[in-house]
């Protein structure tokens, strides 16, 4: 197979701009090779490198006594007592769910559940955040079926209570649907594993399932703002298999007890890149990868495919090379792909051989710490239109209108095609303010929500910010718990737009003050912007997924009334 | 009571009912490996959990009901042992032919979890002799595929032989079509074997057995395995 | 070789799958559906080249597996 | 008139299903397995006489329905 010649075009066709492609040229004094090229494009594309976001993102709190692991790691890890944390983070797959509801969806939760796991905490539960066009819409029916079956499909196979969420309807998503998915795990505070490798020459291993050429390019699509198109590009959507994710857990759970682990990271968008560079990059090493070894699923698959392939259910490990016996026999009892691919070099180099050539030879420390970012401009959001007055009504129509209303009515079709219960510690289901899980064995509970109310993000982004936090602090208080902890998820349009772009930094800025006054730090989170459909901008939509503890279910607050109960309302 | 949990790939309820089986017997259920080709020995009680074994890709249960523990369960089943199954484990014990029948989707076509009301129909059974007087139970499902489906010969033959052991109902205990949450023919929930040694039943008595999850309607389930263990010992 | 095998219900057994889309079919417009009854085909490559035996293996296969004869019958087909 | 449609995986999709089947046929005893894939097969019953128009009226049905071909590819088969 020939590969195509590198130029400036072909960067084009990456999503590279052209000077970003210019940028890699300086760095190389060369043009690099098509699968580096592959490799930059996955580097260096937003989702990847936060290039539009990462200016504001470190602005927001994220520290705090509680706070044992911030941003930058798959997960956030936060100290519950007792020598436990509870790991968490929520993620989109919105484009992807777009074009194929049932997988996108799916496959959506598989990411966030290996993210928590290769931390090395045992998923306990985990939620999810929708946003549809209106009901009318022709598209939206089979969207919603699709997304929340394909969610449950995952989910309830996995085995992990799936306890709570949102789901909303606007316009404004009509040609951009938002599936955010939030997952959160429990592991031993001293145990908690990472991604930056250490020691030379240590192993890399490849765990889980093969390679296929599943989503080649999807890093890309899923930065790049929709067109009319959209739906004849159909680019090959990944298929998700939770009965292989739900091995890789427990054989994961086993390898890190075996003691076998130096480090370990997902293969999420673009697969064995990313997992491979930030490996090296956080340990301040090379690595050097051997593709011949990789597990394929698929006939002659080149280098290229391979660095960019995003089939799910696998994981990249730096092992301690005496333990390989144990490990390789704990992949082999789950039935998993088990193997050696690289190892760790002295030198900052991403090395990548296939077939006896060098595919890719690359700075590695380059691909992510010269990656570009921007100061994107941005103008303050004007102050929103007062509104139309409000009709009078008979007050038990509108009462009735509203419980009736899409947005606020009973969400039991959506939770009761989800296990909540499984591991049969759910003490509060889904249906409250906040879910609660009792933690396993104890008498303590975490608490877990999802919210944000997008048309107060679009009518002032500080404010809207400021009241999805809040909102979450509520939720997690009501039932007795004491908020620990965000992560977020933040849905925006195309930030290359002032007025997007504002957006996204108001509501940074409404977060950040909320999170700060609240003493509840943003431990993990991820940013989907380019959320567009012919120019069109969904609402700006930050997820705030918020967790809290129950240092005993005595401190638990029902939320069923009991005849004779006095009702107030406190606050203003 | 000695009590085993058999674990497959895909099964997810295994530590549940371990708990479960565990805080009434007083001592650990032991969990067994699909690989095994034995069971420990000097069991009393064999249960096969819930979840999604091999992923019940082909058919649910289809793929665990051939693999190497289950002609060890099917042959502790023929020796007279008891053999529970819930949910998976349900279809795990049809598709080995421990149980007459079939679970197919249900009617909704639906994943469905949530309470359910059950009849218990016979106290003639080890599993709910310790049922009593409450004759109608507050337990969960959680299942794709939940629809029993017997034909009419079938469906007579386990009336007329009181091998019902549950039904779904609504909370006044009445088998309404609204009370049945998968299409089950005559709302079965839960059937026994001839010799009323083995029960499948789809919902999952083990998660509500414990006050601070809501509910202690299935514990009786429990008790009743080691009432009958005891008695025989 | 190559061989497919078709797991279809049995006549009499209810298929919901098959009702749903019946009436999914009827609810887009498309008039004159009278019934729909929804399978599996299973394609199964082999390394066995004699057909004869490959389609005996095959029956075991689905005999053993692939179907549940309960409430399912099967069809072997060889492709070549 | 009677129509059949196979629903299969387009190549290269992942198919934890067929998979899932290869490996149990293997530890069931049956060598020499391949690979596995598994598809849907629909059976419609039309009002339709036209051999011709059944066939393109359910090719539309395939289209809009039955197959989701963003990952399947479909075949329609009139039985007669
Ligand atoms: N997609 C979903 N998945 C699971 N549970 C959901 C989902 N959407 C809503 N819920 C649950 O439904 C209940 C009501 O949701 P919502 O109206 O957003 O609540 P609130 O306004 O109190 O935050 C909550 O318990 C919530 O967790």
């Amino acid at each position: 197979m020939t590969e195509p010649a590198v130029n400036q075009s072909l960067a084009a066709d990456h999503g590279l701009k052209p000077d970003e492609y210019q940028r890699i040229l300086n760095l190389l004094e060369r043009t690099p090779t098509f699968t580096e090229l592959g490799i930059f494009s996955a580097m260096w594309n937003e989702h990847c490198s936060y290039k539009s976001s990462k200016k504001w993102l470190r602005t927001l709190p994220t520290k705090g006594p509680q706070v044992i692991c911030g941003p930058g790691e798959n997960a956030g890890v936060i100290d519950i007592g007792d020598g436990q944390a509870v790991v968490f983070k929520m993620e989109s797959h919105n484009h992807p769910s777009y074009i194929e509801p049932h997988q996108g969806a799916a496959t959506g939760v598989g990411g966030i559940l290996r993210d928590v796991f290769t931390m090395g905490a045992r998923p306990i539960a985990a939620m999810n955040a929708l946003s549809f066009g209106e009901i009318e819409h022709p598209k939206t029916r089979s969207l919603v079926a699709g997304v929340v079956e394909g969610i449950g499909s995952y989910g309830n196979c996995f085995g992990v209570p799936t306890v709570g969420g949102e789901v909303r309807f606007h316009p404004a998503y009509n040609g951009n649907c938002l599936v955010n998915a939030f997952a959160a795990g429990l592991a031993d505070a001293d145990k908690i594993f990472y991604s930056a490798a250490s020691g030379v020459g240590m192993p890399v291993v490849y765990l889980g399932a093969k390679t296929g050429r599943d989503g080649v390019g999807g890093a890309t699509m899923a930065s790049a703002e929709f067109g009319e198109d959209a739906e004849e590009k159909r680019p090959t959507v990944q298929v998700g298999d939770p009965f292989t994710e739900k091995r890789l857990l427990e054989a994961c759970l086993e390898l890190m007890a075996s003691g076998a682990v130096i480090s370990i990271q997902d293969m999420g968008a673009a697969g064995l890149t990313c997992s491979a560079v930030e490996m090296g990059d956080k340990g301040n090493l090379g690595i050097e990868l051997d593709l011949d070894a990789v597990p394929c699923r698929e006939q002659a698959m080149s280098a290229y495919e391979m660095m960019l392939s995003e089939s799910q259910e696998r994981m990249l490990m730096v092992l301690k090379p005496e333990k390989e016996a144990v490990a390789r026999a704990i992949f082999d009892k789950w039935d998993l792909d088990f193997a050696i691919v690289g190892h760790t070099i002295p030198e900052d180099r991403f090395l990548v051989k296939h077939d006896g050539e060098i595919k890719a030879d690359l700075p590695l420390k380059a691909l992510s710490g010269e990656a570009p970012e921007y100061d994107r401009p941005w103008v303050e959001t004007s102050a929103a239109r007062p509104l139309a007055p409000v009709p009078e009504m008979d007050p038990a129509e509108a009462l009735a209108a509203l419980m009736g209303s899409p947005n606020l009515c009973s969400r039991a079709w959506v939770w009761q095609q989800y296990d909540h219960m499984v591991m049969a510690d759910t003490v509060v289901r889904p249906g409250s303010d906040a879910a609660v899980v009792r933690v396993h064995g104890t008498q303590k509970a975490l608490a877990f929500t999802a919210d944000v109310t997008p048309r107060y993000c679009k009518a002032n982004p500080v404010e809207g910010g400021k009241q999805a936090v809040a909102e979450a602090f509520r939720n997690l208080s009501a039932t007795g718990a004491r908020p620990l902890a965000v992560t977020d998820n933040l849905n925006f349009g195309n930030p290359e737009k002032p007025e997007i772009m504002g957006q996204f930094v108001g509501c940074i800025k409404g977060i950040g003050a909320a999170c700060e006054a609240l003493d509840m730090p943003v431990v993990s989170g991820n940013v989907s912007l380019y959320n567009e459909t012919n120019g069109e901008a969904i609402l700006p939509t930050p997820s705030i997924g918020a967790v809290g503890l129950l240092t005993s279910l005595d401190e638990a607050i029902p939320m069923a009334p009991c005849a004779g109960d006095a009702l107030l309302m406190i606050g203003h | 009571m000695k009590s085993a949990v058999i674990v497959f790939p895909g099964s997810n309820c295994d530590r549940d009912l371990a708990v479960a089986l565990g805080a009434a017997a007083g001592r650990p259920a032991s969990m067994v490996w699909h690989k095994d080709a034995a069971l420990p020995p000097g069991l009393d009680v064999v249960a096969i959990p819930g979840g999604f074994s091999f992923g019940d890709y082909l058919r649910c249960g289809a793929i665990a009901a051939r693999s190497p523990i289950m002609r060890a369960v099917v042959d502790f089943a023929h020796r007279g042992g008891i053999v529970l199954g819930i949910c998976n484990g349900f279809q795990i014990l049809i598709e080995a032919g421990l149980l007459p029948g079939a679970l197919m989707r249900n009617q909704t076509l639906k994943f469905v979890c949530r309470d359910v009301h059950l009849s218990v129909e016979t106290l003639q059974s080890p599993f709910t002799s310790a049922f009593g007087n409450q004759r109608v139970i507050r337990v969960p499902v959680a299942h794709h595929d939940g629809a029993y489906i017997a034909d009419y010969a079938l469906a007579a033959r386990l009336e007329a032989e009181d091998r019902i052991a549950f039904r779904y109902v609504d909370a006044d205990g009445d088998a309404t079509e609204a009370a049945n949450p998968n299409g089950s023919v005559g709302n079965i929930a839960g059937v026994l074997s001839d010799n009323r040694r083995i029960l499948g039943m789809m919902p999952h008595p083990e998660r509500l057995a414990d006050p601070q999850l809501g509910g202690t309607d299935g514990a009786p389930m429990f008790r009743s395995l080691v009432e009958a263990v005891a008695e025989v010992a | 070789m190559k061989a497919r095998v078709f797991v279809t219900l049995k006549t009499g057994v209810l298929d919901p799958q098959g009702e749903a889309i019946r009436h999914a079919l009827g609810s887009l417009g498309f008039g004159g559906v009278e019934s729909v009854r929804q399978g599996k085909v299973i394609e199964i490559e082999l390394a066995e080249t004699d057909p004869a035996r490959a389609e005996a293996e095959v029956a075991r296969m689905a005999e053993k597996l692939l179907a549940n004869t309960v409430i399912e019958n099967y069809r072997v087909e060889m492709v070549g």
